[in-house]
């Protein structure tokens, strides 16, 4: 899988390895706030979270490989996650989320 | 002389063409249609007649690739029901024509009764068993309208089903009988054939090797049953003999045709027709019991009757019965029996029901407990039902009694051959006999003593209703003189010659003596005569007796185990109102539904695993990237949280936790497309979700401990299904797998020209394969996401004016 | 060898149908005539691709132009080319029943583009020699199928469709499942390519082991869309919501897709493999999977033909009379492929009792299904408590339903007698050549016809004889649905009393599924051994 | 060995997704069924196998050994088809609650 | 949007609405055109145009784009399918048709359905060379699919 | 891609190490943290911050041109709408009624105008 | 002039950050006029986005006090961050939450969105709600012994904000009064959705 490109030094590699595992790891502890909640404004609060989480991993993943087509990915990421986050926030606040 | 194919085929199309045109002829003729209908039977009559001297069959293609052809053939047998059912049928069609008057639904009556008479015309003259069972079946649908006639009635749809359903399905066992002996005669002949007989490849030509193949393979006896089963529902043979007197629901005159010479002739016809070439000891065993049996106990049921038609109709069966065992016999005289019982039969019987009709018609009532001396009022009538009642009482010198007596000679014939148990034979022919003799002077006794003061002013019958019986009471009446002519040397021969070519049809072949039959009154002390002697003796004591006799019968009958209809009803009550299926597998419920159906993809999963013998690998250790180990236990841990979820909102936004975790599979896994397309429609999800969860309420109770425990068992089985269905495959390593192509050819070379078409040309092989390689699935694809946006225009848009179709 | 569209014409046919229908929505008569228009088109399509399948065997068409395993291939053979046929006339009665019984407002709430694609999903299906192409198409059936149910969009409508939707959401998961491991194990999608490695398993460096539990798994998928026991408990509700003529198709077309997949892949293709151990399970023998499906097969087959049976028998009113007998009769299609899949001689046999018995049922469960349409347009009622008496008031269509009735029960000479007697054939052949279980089979087809004859019996009785009911009384049926219901029976006529061609293209059909090498060559592959 | 962990977790999804669709709430039933169809999109993207880079590749050749891009092409169509199918299913989901008052699937098949 | 009540989302959603649409669409139309040779394509490409459309959706109402962002009169409501929806499925019937017609054009070439070609235009001022795959039709088509598509389940579900 | 060099190579391993260090610090918070107004601090700053730290390693690994302008690109979108987020979330919380944490009031004079 | 144009070119241009354009003169003209393509008809389609006319000379003038802004804004953003770091990860976790009310200067969609968005970014504060009637912001402050100590830098973004965002006030202008939780009143709250169902466990 994560195949890193060669020429990068070694403790390059190394970081982006722990980025990544740092980045998985917090997404479970995140994970807890999302079933947990109490409120559902915390859950959204932690998928927001995730969904940040996931964008760093990507930019990670991305470096790990040396392709950068991963950051176009990790755009999309991030746009994708704004947008959940605003129609649960709405839905939260209006029920309706589309008028 | 071989026969004509055009004129055997114009007797088999007249009656369907007339039933085709019937609507026209009746908007033309209106009640005169049953005249146009008699002239269609007269016409099958005489082509018939024109056959007559006539052997041998004909041969037309129907399903060549099947080897299935409209074969006909013609023989005695063959002839004697084509001229019952177009004999008698002209005159049913023009009695019809006084009956009927008034009637509702003629047209529908007079096609169905023409599609009647051709379809047993078809039986008779059928050569090929596909086709003899065409007819078959049709004589079974014809006569399950007919029956039906009065379609308001409860009695007469129960009755039509009811004929329906046994006839049918008995038919079905026959075909299947059928079918055995065309796999069969593969071995036996060489060619799998479905000629009967009529040529050098039929079944008939090479009855002993069929015989032999049978038997070897164990399929004698089995074959035997299907057919019997057939014959047996067909000619109301006990216990299948439930239907006919229901049966006299139909009008009259269907009623009479039904009796006499068709429906029911067609099972004693089979049996006449495959007893040459099943002639066995299993043979004799099952159709003279079933013959006997038959004649016993259904004379003793005519006794119980009080309707003077449902006292027919159990005689029917009776006589049957007679006929039926008969044939069932392997001397002689049993195919004797067989054959001039028929015509006896057919001219008494149908006589009778129209004498049953008359009186229906002119006194108002068929129970026979309000009917008596009738003479008085119809006094043709009463002579053409003491020639016919005492035929069927087989009183000398009236033509039944010589049939009966063909069949006491071979009773005894059988018993004195076998010796032991054979003995009940002759001793269960009397005692059935008997009874038949008592119900026929029941039935004659409605024209004599007392007329009831309750029975008003009975009239006279139209002489189109009186001329039918009249002329089949003078035909039975000619029979009977012809036994006592020629027992002073004045042979009918017309009529003995012709039945000695029915027996003929019913002979084993290549038998060795020849076959001359004769009837006459007793010369000799035979045992027969004795047999005759005790029946009348026994009858006439007996009969000062008849209305205890009749409620002792009555008695037995009603104790509902020894009653076939009892059967019947409850199996067809039990059936038309089980509720199994719908109260405990069609239940409405979803989970059950989905229990069901996870369970049976798991057990048959699992067992083709087992069954070969597929072997999981060794576990080695986990092996996974750290970060992907991680994505896939916050997956696990979001699927779990799903399943306990406390709102919609929180499940909801729990399980985009899977999605997104699925999402950085992806990328882990270095599929950045699915990653992207996974997240964008993860999110649409999550928005069509919210949109609609607002409508929705909130939160639905806990289930039960049982239920959560017996749902999550059934889940461990369909993941245990999907462990090892990972493993199993994950393991495979096949060669040349194809997507080593479509990765080679997808991009640009490095040398090309102006055009690409053997290359892809696209640098994202994913892509290249989604709109190039595979753009049908994507088209396919497409299509889904437009029908998605369809469908759900449609759903809310018939919401508002869909309530009403 | 020039190029030749005609393989794929019928599909491109319906799918052009369906874009134009959808984009003249707001204009209904000229989308009605369309669409009427487009069906017309699909037959004429449908009938110049069995022409050129009848004389030269099989046809391919390699889509995109990448040559097979590559690319998706369309095989026409005779086995798609009887299962086209009888897609085409079924689709053409019951597009013709729409353009009348549907109301202007539901035609215009996209009824005809969904009913384009559902027929452009069936005949993909029909066509396809790939896998995954095969489930596209299965998809592509399926969403205007789920619309359809819940079309009306009453209680009953989306009770049904709910269960209808979520069934089959599982099964296109699992069909997922099977097929990547199919990939996973054989390394190609396209069946003929698959057929071929199936052949020489070892060369290929396949374990046929695993490829027997994925082909089982695929099973469960095709006994879905069939409406096999225990996979029928979506019919009965889906069928009764459904919109007549789409109920017509449903139970006529794509129920017929099921078991024209299950004889392709499993007769043809998987039927390629032999296990080298054998079978190893009680009661099981043979190399072959077909031992394998053979048993599996046989108890749905029994499961069916009383479950449809048992439940046909006591419905009140005619659709769910019609439908549990759907799953009734499904038994009896996939019961001779039991018995010939058990036994090697009748196997061929088999294959034609099915496909005919199918071909029955499609047209007479159409008419059935019409009937009842007509019924409730004229009526407004099809239960059996509501109606009566419709012989009085209607009895052209009671002649139709009558005709329909004695098809399926297997009364000569209409088409359903020779479906009946095939199938009674196959297994009493079998039972002659000591086949296991055959007699068993012989003896749950007579009981199952029995059974037929029972529902059916009650239906007319209780539906259209009797006392005329106030409903009833003065009601109208339709001439142009009659017409549909009439043109339907005299088709159960004419091909049963010329039923030799038929015979002789379901035979050639029944070749065609078992002739494999025949088919990996049609499709430019080389067969090694 | 990759497979064995993935094959937990795959029986897993799908047994969680199996318990969700045998649920009455009819929300549930969907949420069941959006795992089980996404745990059959992984378990595809795993039968190509997890080994190589990204199936991308530039003008004149590739990078080397790169991931099955045929699995993922096909779990693309899946992917989309199960959209399409799970927003059929959310609506309908929502008429039937108007149409019976309840999304219990207990009370809704009593209801017709 | 109508008077500014609290209930509405605030100004600040609003204006970063109006940055990130733009922005999400270029990336979707980047998308698009690079699909054939980088991650991305007709679908994804669509989704996305769709999901800009959702957030305006959600944050301005379903009648903004109708009756402010494109200045046209308000439905007249005659039942669902809205006139939004109408042309939604417009644009997805004309997305079947670009993708088939794409299709089909190749079978008039004599090749079979679907088939594919790639040109390259070559001596270009500025680009030099440049790529021209058929694919893109189909691709464009995709896109329109998916586009009108979720646009229609969007605004149906979304007016109820 | 070209040899990377040292120098940048150290950049980026830094920027990648403080990216995580402030994903870790967002998700303490979101966990630590009392009530969602709190949790929202530590969200839409350190790990918004992670985040953009990461993105900027990725402008450092590719830029200045070619994706590491992309990565600009994602710097600025989440500066733009991470804090738009928390706003939506924490002003939807107040509004369906999640309750402060501690001795946190919200401003009385609001109570005419808030409905 | 017209905005839409502006706008239009301003998507091209970001359509070469999107694309990842190589910082070499021939591709970045080949992506630019491919931007320009349709970053000028998505522009004119979204024209009504945005107000019709644009005065560029102001725009350019307030450049450098964008790049102020910027700058200033860095700081702050590090700043807030270790201050997060900090209370996140110490033990005794030093919080002390409140909710302060913020009026506001600025009038521009474009200012209160910038402010808004930089409140959150920066030390302890969190925008929460916006009342347009009254024109205040209600901040948020994780721990704030004294309401000055959140509104002091939040005057300092709405100095550069005017000038940016070419507003009628000066920098320095009168500042509306804050209030900061005085009262004790209960927090009269929307109805609860359906979603909050699960809330207070
Ligand atoms: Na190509
Ligand atoms: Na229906």
């Amino acid at each position: 899988m994560t195949t890193v490109a060669t020429e990068v030094p070694g403790f390059l590699d190394l970081a982006i390895q722990f980025g990544l595992i740092v980045a998985s790891g917090v997404t479970l502890l995140v994970g807890y706030r999302v079933i947990q909640g109490p409120t559902t404004p915390d859950r959204v609060v932690a998928l927001d979270t995730i969904g940040t989480n996931v964008v760093a991993i990507a930019v990670l993943f991305a470096l790990a490989t040396g392709r950068g087509l991963f950051v176009t990915v990790s755009l999309v990421l991030a746009i994708i996650g704004f947008i959940s986050t605003i129609a649960v926030a709405r839905y939260v606040t209006e029920g309706d989320i589309i008028e | 002389m071989q026969p004509n194919q055009t004129v055997l085929l114009a007797v088999l199309a007249l009656p369907f063409l007339g039933a085709a045109v019937t609507p026209l002829v009746y908007r033309a003729l209106g009640e005169r249609t049953a005249y146009f209908a008699a002239a269609i039977a007269g016409g099958c009559l005489l082509l018939i007649a024109s056959q007559a001297s006539t052997h041998g069959s004909v041969t037309l293609p129907w399903i060549p690739s099947l080897g299935v052809s409209l074969s006909l053939y013609v023989d005695g047998l063959a002839l004697l029901i084509g001229f019952l059912a177009s004999g008698v049928g002209v005159l049913i069609f023009t009695y019809s024509g006084g009956y009927m008057h008034d009637e509702p639904g003629q047209m529908k009556y007079y096609a169905t009764l023409q599609a009647f008479m051709g379809s047993m015309l078809g039986v008779a003259f059928a050569a090929d068993l596909v086709a003899l069972f065409l007819f078959w079946e049709l004589t079974s649908v014809a006569s399950f309208l007919l029956i039906g006639h009065y379609r308001s009635e409860e009695s007469s749809k129960y009755a039509a089903r009811k004929s329906m359903l046994i006839t049918v399905a008995g038919g079905l066992f026959m075909l299947i009988g059928f079918l055995v002996l065309h796999g069969v005669a593969a071995d036996a002949i060489g060619t799998a054939t479905f000629r009967l007989v009529g040529s050098e490849n039929s079944m008939l030509a090479h009855a002993d090797e069929i015989q032999e193949a049978l038997r070897s393979a164990g399929l004698l006896v089995p074959v035997l049953l299907l057919i019997g089963i057939g014959a047996a529902a067909k000619s109301a043979q006990v216990p299948l003999h439930i239907w006919l007197p229901n049966a006299m629901e139909a009008p009259t005159p269907v009623s009479a045709f039904l009796h006499s010479a068709t429906m029911v002739k067609a099972g004693v016809y089979l049996v006449g027709r495959f007893r040459p070439l099943l002639l066995t000891d299993e043979w004799m065993i099952l159709f003279a019991t079933l013959g006997l049996v038959t004649m016993t106990v259904t004379a003793m049921l005519a006794i119980a009757a009080s309707d003077i038609k449902e006292l027919l109709a159990y005689s029917t069966a009776s006589h049957l019965g007679l006929i039926v065992a008969g044939y069932g016999l392997s001397n002689v005289y049993g195919a004797e029996t067989g054959a001039f019982h028929i015509v006896n039969h057919a001219l008494f019987k149908a006589a009778l029901f129209l004498v049953a009709g008359i009186v229906a018609h002119e006194a108002g009532t068929r129970a026979i407990d309000e009917l008596g001396g009738l003479r008085h009022d119809l006094p043709v009538t009463a002579a053409v039902t003491v020639v016919a009642a005492l035929g069927m009482a087989g009183v000398p010198p009236f033509n039944g009694f010589y049939s009966k007596e063909l069949l006491f000679e071979a009773t005894y014939e059988v018993a004195l051959h076998d010796g032991g148990v054979w003995w009940l034979l002759p001793v269960v022919a009397v005692f059935g006999s008997v009874f038949t003799f008592l119900y026929s002077i029941r039935f004659l006794m409605l024209f004599f003593g007392e007329k009831p003061h309750e029975l008003g002013e009975v009239h006279s019958p139209p002489a189109i209703m009186l001329a039918p019986p009249v002329v089949l009471g003078v035909l039975a009446g000619v029979v009977g003189l012809g036994g006592v002519t020629s027992t002073f040397g004045v042979h009918l021969t017309p009529l003995t010659d012709f039945v000695t070519r029915v027996v003929e049809s019913s002979v084993a072949h290549g038998g060795g003596h020849e076959i001359h039959f004769g009837y006459h009154l007793p010369t000799k002390l035979k045992p027969a005569v004795v047999m005759s002697a005790i029946t009348i003796g026994v009858g006439l004591v007996a009969y000062p007796f008849f209305d205890h006799l009749r409620d002792g019968v009555r008695t037995l009958r009603s104790v509902p185990l020894l009653s076939p209809n009892f059967y019947y009803d409850t199996g067809t009550e039990a059936l038309d109102e089980t509720e199994f299926v719908t109260t405990h597998l069609q239940t409405g419920l979803l989970r059950t539904y989905a229990t069901a159906l996870v369970l049976a993809v798991s057990a048959m999963t699992l067992g083709a695993y087992a069954a070969a013998g597929a072997n999981l690998p060794a576990f080695t250790g986990v092996g996974l990237a750290l970060p992907l180990v991680l994505v896939l236990l916050v997956a696990i841990v979001g699927a779990f949280a799903v399943t306990g979820a406390p709102s919609h909102v929180a499940g909801v936004l729990t399980l985009s936790i899977l999605g997104f975790m699925v999402a950085i599979f992806y990328i882990l896994a270095s599929a950045p497309d699915l990653a992207l397309t996974q997240l964008v429609v993860e999110t649409l999800v999550l928005v069509l979700f919210l949109l609609v969860l607002d409508k929705l309420p909130a939160f639905y109770g806990e289930p039960s401990r049982l239920r959560s425990a017996r749902d999550g068992l059934v889940s461990v089985v369909v993941g245990a299904t999907v462990f090892t269905t990972v493993l199993l495959s994950t393991k495979a390593t096949p060669n040349d797998v194809i997507a080593e192509f479509l990765a080679k050819r997808a991009g640009v070379p490095s040398e090309h020209g102006t055009y690409l078409l053997d290359w892809g040309g696209g640098g994202n092989i994913v892509n290249v394969i989604l709109v190039d390689f595979r753009a049908f699935d994507t088209m396919g694809e497409i299509s889904v996401v437009a029908m998605a946006a369809l469908s759900v225009v449609t759903i809310l848009a018939m919401r508002e004016r869909g309530e009403v179709q | 060898m020039s190029l030749s569209h005609v393989v794929i014409a019928p599909m491109l046919v319906a799918l052009v149908t369906a874009i134009v229908t959808l984009l003249t929505r707001s204009r209904p008569t000229l989308q009605g005539g369309l669409s009427l228009l487009g069906v017309v088109g699909y037959a004429v399509a449908v009938a110049v691709l069995v022409g050129d399948v009848l004389s030269e065997t099989v046809l391919t068409y390699q889509l995109s132009n990448w040559a097979a395993p590559f690319g998706i291939t369309l095989v026409a053979d005779a086995l798609s080319a009887f299962m086209l046929v009888l897609a085409a006339v079924v689709s053409l009665a019951a597009l013709a029943f729409s353009v009348i019984y549907v109301n202007s407002y539901g035609q215009r709430v996209s009824y005809h583009p969904l009913f384009h694609f559902m027929l452009v999903g069936v005949t993909g299906s029909f066509l396809t020699g790939d896998i995954f192409n095969l489930f596209v198409w299965f998809e592509v059936m399926l969403m205007p199928s789920y619309v359809f149910v819940v079309f009306y969009s009453g209680k009953a409508h989306t009770s049904a469709a709910l269960k209808y939707t979520v069934l089959n959401l599982i099964g296109s998961a699992v069909m997922l499942v099977a097929i990547g491991g199919l990939y996973s194990t054989t390394g190609t999608l396209n069946m003929a390519d698959m057929t071929r490695r199936l052949l020489a398993a070892e060369e290929y460096g396949i374990d046929p082991a695993p490829v027997l539990g994925l082909a089982a798994l695929l099973f469960a998928v095709f006994a879905l869309k069939a409406g096999i026991v225990p996979f029928q408990f979506w019919v009965p509700e889906a069928y009764s919501a459904a919109p007549a003529p789409i109920t017509a198709v449903l139970a006529g077309v794509t129920k017929k897709v099921g078991v024209y997949a299950i004889i392709r892949l499993y007769f043809t293709v998987f039927a390629a493999a032999t296990l080298p151990e054998g079978l190893g399970l009680p009661g099981l023998s043979g190399t072959s999977f077909l031992a394998f499906f053979g048993p599996v097969m046989f108890l749905m087959a029994l499961g069916s033909i009383f479950l449809g049976g048992f439940g046909a028998v006591s419905r009140p009113d005619l659709d769910g009379v019609f439908a549990y007998s759907s799953i009734g009769q499904v038994g009896f299609i996939v019961l001779p492929l039991a018995v010939g899949a058990t036994v090697p001689a009748v196997r061929s046999l088999a294959i034609v009792a099915a496909l005919v018995y199918s071909l029955n049922h499609a047209i007479a469960k159409s008419l059935l299904f019409l009937v009842s349409g007509t019924v409730d347009d004229a009526v407004g009622a099809i239960t059996f408590d509501d109606i009566g008496g419709l012989t009085g008031e209607m009895p052209v269509l009671s002649a139709g339903f009558f005709v329909g009735s004695l098809a399926l029960i297997g009364i000569p000479p209409l088409t359903g007698f020779f479906g009946k007697l095939l199938v009674f054939q196959v297994a009493s052949d079998a039972t002659i050549a000591g086949g296991n279980g055959a007699t068993l089979a012989l003896a749950a087809a007579l009981a199952g016809a029995i059974l037929t004859i029972a529902y059916l019996s009650r239906a007319w009785k209780e539906g259209f004889w009797g006392e005329t009911t106030g409903a009833v009384e003065g009601a109208t049926a339709t001439p142009g649905l009659v017409a549909v219901v009439v043109g339907l029976a005299t088709l159960l006529v004419v091909v049963g009393v010329g039923f030799d061609p038929v015979y002789q293209v379901a035979n050639a059909a029944a070749d065609a599924a078992l002739a494999r090498t025949d088919y990996v060559r049609a499709v430019g592959l080389e067969v090694s051994s | 060995m990759t497979q064995f962990v993935l094959a937990l977790v795959l029986g897993i999804l799908f047994a969680l997704g199996t318990y969700l669709v045998l649920r009455s709430d009819v929300v549930r039933v969907v949420w069941g069924v959006s795992i089980i169809s996404q745990a059959a999109n992984v378990y595809l993207v795993t039968m190509g196998g997890l080994s190589g880079s990204v199936p991308i590749v530039a003008h004149g050749g590739g990078h080397g050994h790169v991931t099955d891009p045929l699995v993922q092409a096909l779990v693309l169509t899946a992917i989309v088809i199960g959209f399409g199918t799970t927003a059929f299913a959310l609506v309908l989901t929502y008429r039937t609650y108007e149409a019976h008052g309840t999304i219990d699937l207990t009370e809704v098949s009593e209801n017709t | 949007m109508s008077d500014g009540i609290q209930r509405e989302t605030t100004v600040v959603a609003k204006t970063v609405t109006r940055i990130v649409v733009p922005l999400i669409l270029v990336t979707a139309i980047a998308l698009l055109l690079q699909g054939h040779n980088l991650p991305g394509g007709g679908f994804i490409a669509g989704v996305l145009t769709a999901t800009a459309f959702a957030l305006t959706y959600i944050i301005y109402g379903l009648d903004y784009i109708q009756t402010e962002l494109l200045d046209r009169g308000v439905d007249v409501p005659d039942g669902v399918p809205t006139a939004l929806a109408r042309e939604s499925g417009t644009v997805f019937g004309i997305g079947l048709a670009i993708a088939a017609g794409g299709g089909i054009a190749a079978m008039v070439l004599g090749y079979p359905f679907l088939t594919q070609a790639v040109a390259f235009l070559e001596h270009l001022p500025v680009y030099h060379e440049l790529e021209v795959a058929s694919a893109f039709v189909f691709d464009l088509g995709v896109y329109f699919v998916v586009v009108g598509g979720l646009l229609t389940i969007l605004s149906v579900v979304g007016a109820e | 891609m070209s040899e990377l060099g040292l120098l940048r190579a150290g950049v980026v391993t830094a920027l990648i190490i403080i990216g995580s260090f402030f994903l870790v610090v967002g998700t303490v918070g979101l966990l630590r943290f009392p009530d969602v107004y709190n949790r929202l601090h530590s969200t839409s700053k350190a790990t918004t911050l992670g985040a953009a730290s990461i993105f900027l390693a990725g402008f450092v690994f590719f830029g200045p041109g070619g994706y590491g302008l992309t990565s600009l690109v994602g710097i600025v979108f989440l500066f733009l709408t991470a804090p738009t987020g928390g706003h939506v979330i924490s002003r939807a919380a107040k509004r369906m009624g999640v309750e402060f944490y501690g001795q946190a009031e919200w401003p009385k004079e609001v109570s005419e105008s808030d409905d | 002039m017209r905005r839409w144009p502006v706008y239009g070119i301003g998507l091209a241009v970001l359509w070469l950050f999107v694309r990842g354009v190589e910082l070499a003169p021939l591709p970045i003209v080949r992506e630019l006029l491919i931007g320009l393509a349709f970053g000028l008809p998505l522009a004119f389609t979204l024209r009504r986005f945005y107000r019709p006319r644009v005065a560029l000379r102001e725009r350019a003038l307030a450049l450098p006090y964008a790049g102020m802004y910027v700058l200033v804004f860095v700081w702050e953003l590090l700043t807030a961050n270790l201050d997060v770091a900090y209370r996140v990860l110490s033990p005794s976790m030093p919080i002390k939450p409140t909710v302060v009310e913020v009026p506001l200067r600025v009038e521009s969609d474009a200012a209160v969105t910038t402010i808004a968005n930089s409140i959150t970014l920066t030390p302890g504060t969190l925008t929460m709600d916006y009342d347009e009637k009254r024109h205040v912001f209600y901040v948020h402050a994780l721990a704030a012994e004294d309401p000055k100590e959140v509104l002091e830098p939040i005057r300092k973004w709405e100095d550069y904000a005017l000038r940016i965002f070419d507003e009628e006030r000066e920098p320095g202008s009168p500042v509306p009064e804050s209030v900061s939780n005085p009262g004790d009143e209960t927090v009269p709250t929307a109805d609860p959705r359906p979603g909050g169902d699960d809330r207070g466990d």
